[in-house]
């Protein structure tokens, strides 16, 4: 087994021609799963027995709250190799991941909240769920204040990689805080050992939309790790090259 | 040989070099509202679950918040432009030290007072406040976070040159705060109860007019002593 | 009558009494711990003075203390450059506070001190050396009459020394008056320039 | 030809000489105390008269108090010893950078989280609390602010080089310290309620021990990076 | 195979590559802004090197960092003195740290630099040059074998540049390396002397 791979992931020249061939590859079926999802979940799916058609929130919801973690995960990750192994690119795709992360996260704290409202008769409530939700967008504003608050890139990038991977304690704490404490949002019932209770009508769509919103983010992450790797190799030959020789790239 | 600049010149450059360095670093000025939203949302999970509910909280824990912050803030007025030179090149510029350490104050509580006041509404609303408070709430907080940097701005100058400056800061701006805490908190309790909150209001803007009258010359005669 | 002042327990300056005439330069070469700094920052009235006045033009500092500020320049350790702002910018500003200056006024400073860095560079940027030839340039143009400069010369390299001793120089031949704190002493038109190396000399 | 230092003598020297130089300036470990005191006071203040008289209240004054002025506090952690070199010294003196730092945050607690601990029990009283719950109370602060001081000390190192660090390292040390308060808040109120409060208190340990074998690491790694 | 090495965007060292032997002194009179800060702390370890090893007896230092830290002794701009310690407290933990030592030892270490002002004055009381001085006498306590000095004669007097001369002498004497910053060169023994003025000498 060689370690090949892992090092050319690491270069940046590789990296960003890698990502600019799979944005398109992954925006479509983004596109299409999303639309396949909404409309499933929105107009064919089953009005729920209990909640009428307020539940149909949650096609965006869970998939935004998933991911959010999904979205922490994979940075603190990234970020950590990047400490560890001095890799530069990993270092871009959580400099990267940040934003979309805590965009992500505060859509589901929206939806939730609107969600909330008729469900629970108040947008907010200091339940362990929702407050641990609030924790993890407030460490991916963290990482990104702290981020920002030093110029120096690859001080900034370890710097923040501490941080993220002291609070990747937070994730599961999120996940399993239903099921620590009694909490008023609703227990798994998706991703849990027995398998999903929900029927196929409700959760085909939902896994389409999961299925989409997940691809979607990878887009906007290679997207962004791309236009990241570039403003910090401007200054290398093969930027210089792409930017002179394909001008249409850039 | 050289035409002298005028006081409103000199005020302005002031505030235009403070907004600019804000611009550079945006995180800086959204730090202190990050920190009221924080500590507002602190109170509820430290309480029992029922009690929390309680509306009546409101008042109490966004004007205590919003006063933390404000004063967390505060050490940040004069310290930078104290240690790199720059407020000894204000006292030796030949321009009113009083009048240009106003305009210090004045692009502080733009950058640090005004977002503030602004999140306030957002916050009373996450611990209950109807919608119809908002307004109420928004002037009480303009009103209160003009007179706390302005009363700030004399304890900051006096612990200026101090290492450790920040708690010695609160201690001595936190007792002068009281009555704006107090007021402030009556007209947001009020103007969440629906009632007309003019009586606290116009005592908190009796106290914005005294602060801006006095507080200038002893934050100057503060930051003389501080830079000796 | 003579100039008192104390640090702490000190008595720093003890019944100092000197004069600068127009065009005249004075370098105190004095040692460690001698009191130059206090002595600089007495002259600028940013330390109190015990006993003793400082007199301008004649006329007791203290009396019309403004009117003597826009005479003066003072330049000590720390150079008041804003490290986020540009070299240009931070001139703009604090020029800007006491006499009015134009864009082309500032750069054409900054050429003539010799700064091969950007203009936009940000200064936080620079190096020492860098920053201090930006403070150079903000002197130059506050176009004051009297300098009071605290080793004007640290950190800066055998060029950058040059620099700050021409600069001087012209400031002289323009009738200007310096006090400087050196410990190296800098090469002045010998015609302006006193020497002094210790403070007994002024006793 | 010379004997090095042993660790044990090395972090003895750090909480030597950081005592020593805080009895130099007794009012500067004195202030987190004042501080918290006073925010304690700040809420009957600002609360509706009745309300104010809740015992059920006091919890929550007292974690909130407690918490803001260790975070206060911790600004001051590393910032001098960052500012004068004295970290870059740490570093470079062949012994474990990690030791070194938890012997400072030894020291920092003993000056900034024990006063408070020993405070708490008498704000508590005088917001009503029963003096049965003083020991109660008393535990809940110490363990609580051992975990503040280790968590903080992250924070702290992270925000070391940075400008106006102070309250981005609220932003970033408050969301750590959710569990402490919580848990906390919930023994205080079980002791001043007269019930056993020892699940949360054993909860508090918890994380206190998990602090004192991972922050110190994660705390020298960012303090390395600062330096930089 | 050079050293390398960034700070922000700028390559600021790049591909340099020097050795030092023992009782060797290495004085870099690089301009303002060449790296000579970045070089010395990179040797250091404390700021990380991009490319390219530090040898250290023939090791990698990185390998065994913490016995190269025994070996070593950095100052650097910051003197990590505290304002209210007296100078003898101030050595007693700071030395502390790293070795074993007594009270006359310290004492001796003072007056060997001729700190003049009492011992037990607050260092915070010191002017700008005194402090250096008491820096220096740890410098020769903490008995390192490779010294690495930025800009240590800078805020000194005519008498303490020579005093800061005269201990890098003796430790040059006594075998030990010395890689120092400087923008006047200090007058050390010529044999073991070494000048630098500019970066590209090592590319
Ligand atoms: C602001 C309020 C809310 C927040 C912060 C929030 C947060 C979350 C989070 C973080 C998840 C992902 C859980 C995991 O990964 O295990 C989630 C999933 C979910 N939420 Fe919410 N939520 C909120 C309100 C609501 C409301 C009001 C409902 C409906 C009653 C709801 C129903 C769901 C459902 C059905 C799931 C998918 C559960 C699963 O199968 O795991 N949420 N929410
Ligand atoms: N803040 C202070 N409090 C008490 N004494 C002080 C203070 N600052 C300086 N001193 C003392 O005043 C004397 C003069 O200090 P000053 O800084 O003016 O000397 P200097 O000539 O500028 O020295 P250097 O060449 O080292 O900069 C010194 O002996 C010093 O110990
Ligand atoms: N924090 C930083 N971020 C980005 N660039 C920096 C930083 N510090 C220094 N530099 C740049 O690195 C280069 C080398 O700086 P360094 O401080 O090592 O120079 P130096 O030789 O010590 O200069 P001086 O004689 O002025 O002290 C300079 O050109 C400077 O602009
Ligand atoms: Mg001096
Ligand atoms: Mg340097």
């Amino acid at each position: 087994m060689s370690w090949a791979w892992f090092h050319r992931f690491g270069s940046p020249p590789y990296f960003y021609r890698l990502a600019t061939r799979w944005v398109p590859w992954l925006s479509w079926p983004a596109g299409v799963l999303i639309v396949g999802g909404l409309f499933g979940g929105l107009v064919i799916a089953p009005a729920d027995y209990q909640q009428s058609d307020a539940y149909r929130i949650l096609y965006v919801h869970a998939p935004t709250a998933w991911l959010s973690q999904m979205a922490y995960t994979l940075m603190a990750v990234a970020a950590a190799v990047g400490l560890v192994w001095r890799m530069k690119v990993a270092s871009a795709v959580a400099a990267a991941a940040a934003p979309i992360g805590a965009s992500f996260t505060a859509v589901s704290l929206v939806t939730g909240m609107l969600w909330g409202q008729p469900m629970w008769g108040t947008y907010w409530a200091w339940d362990p769920r929702l407050v641990f939700q609030l924790v993890l967008f407030f460490f991916f504003l963290g990482f990104i204040g702290l981020r920002s608050a030093i110029d120096d890139v690859s001080r900034a990038d370890r710097a923040g990689a501490v941080l993220a991977i002291v609070g990747i304690v937070n994730v599961p704490i999120v996940h399993y805080s239903v099921t620590w404490w009694n909490s008023l949002h609703q227990a798994p019932s998706v991703l849990r050992a027995q398998g999903p209770s929900m029927p196929a009508s409700m959760l085909v769509p939902l896994l389409m939309s999961f299925l989409g919103i997940t691809l979607y983010f990878y887009a906007v992450l290679f997207y962004r790790t791309r236009a990241e790797i570039l403003r910090r190799d401007r200054g290398a030959a093969w930027v210089r090259e792409l930017l002179t020789g394909k001008g249409k790239t850039a | 040989m050289s035409r002298p600049a005028s006081s409103l010149r000199a005020a302005s450059l002031i505030l235009q070099r403070d907004l600019t360095l804000a611009f550079r670093r945006p995180g800086e000025w959204l730090q202190p509202v990050a920190f009221f939203l924080i500590v507002t949302m602190l109170f509820p999970l430290a309480l029992d679950p029922e009690l929390s509910r309680l509306r009546a909280l409101a008042p109490g824990a966004l004007w205590v918040a919003a006063l933390l912050s404000s004063v967390l803030a505060l050490e940040f007025l004069f310290r930078e432009d104290g240690r790199d030179g720059t407020l000894e090149q204000f006292a030796l510029s030949g321009q009113s030290f009083a009048w240009l350490l106003l305009a210090k104050t004045a692009s502080h509580w733009l950058l640090t007072g005004l977002p503030l006041a602004i999140a306030a509404p957002l916050a009373a609303v996450g611990l209950g406040a109807p919608a119809s408070a908002i307004p109420g709430i928004l002037v009480a907080l303009l009103l209160g976070s003009v007179s706390l940097s302005l009363l700030g701005a004399i304890g900051a100058g006096l612990t200026l040159g101090i290492r450790r400056g920040g708690a010695l800061l609160s201690l001595l701006v936190l007792p002068l705060a009281i009555p704006t805490l107090v007021f402030g908190a009556r007209a947001t309790a009020m103007a969440i109860q629906g009632e007309p909150a003019a009586a606290p209001l116009y005592l908190l803007a009796a106290l914005t007019v005294f602060g801006i009258t006095l507080a200038p010359l002893a934050a100057a005669a503060a930051v003389r002593i501080s830079l000796e | 009558m003579g100039l008192h002042l104390w640090r702490g327990e000190r008595h720093v300056l003890n019944g100092l009494s000197l004069r600068l005439g127009a065009g005249e330069a004075l370098q105190l070469l004095w040692p460690n711990g001698a009191g130059k700094t206090s002595l600089l920052r007495g002259v600028a009235g940013l330390l109190p003075i015990e006993s003793g006045t400082v007199r301008w033009k004649g006329a007791d500092t203290s009396t019309d203390y403004a009117a003597y500020c826009s005479d003066l320049a003072y330049l000590g350790h720390d150079l008041a450059l804003k490290g986020d702002l540009t070299a240009a910018e931070n001139l703009r500003y604090s020029v800007g506070l006491r006499r009015q200056i134009d864009a082309a006024a500032i750069s054409g400073a900054l050429q003539a001190v010799g700064l091969t860095a950007p203009h936009d560079e940000l200064v936080r940027r620079l190096s020492a050396g860098q920053q201090r030839r930006v403070a150079l340039a903000r002197l130059a143009l506050w176009d004051a009459q009297l300098w009071l400069l605290d080793e004007p010369a640290a950190n800066l390299d055998a060029a950058g020394q040059a620099q700050v001793a021409e600069a001087i120089a012209a400031h002289l031949s323009r009738g200007g008056s310096a006090l400087i704190s050196t410990h190296q002493g800098l090469p002045l038109p010998a015609a302006f320039n006193r020497l002094s190396h210790s403070p007994q000399e002024f006793a």
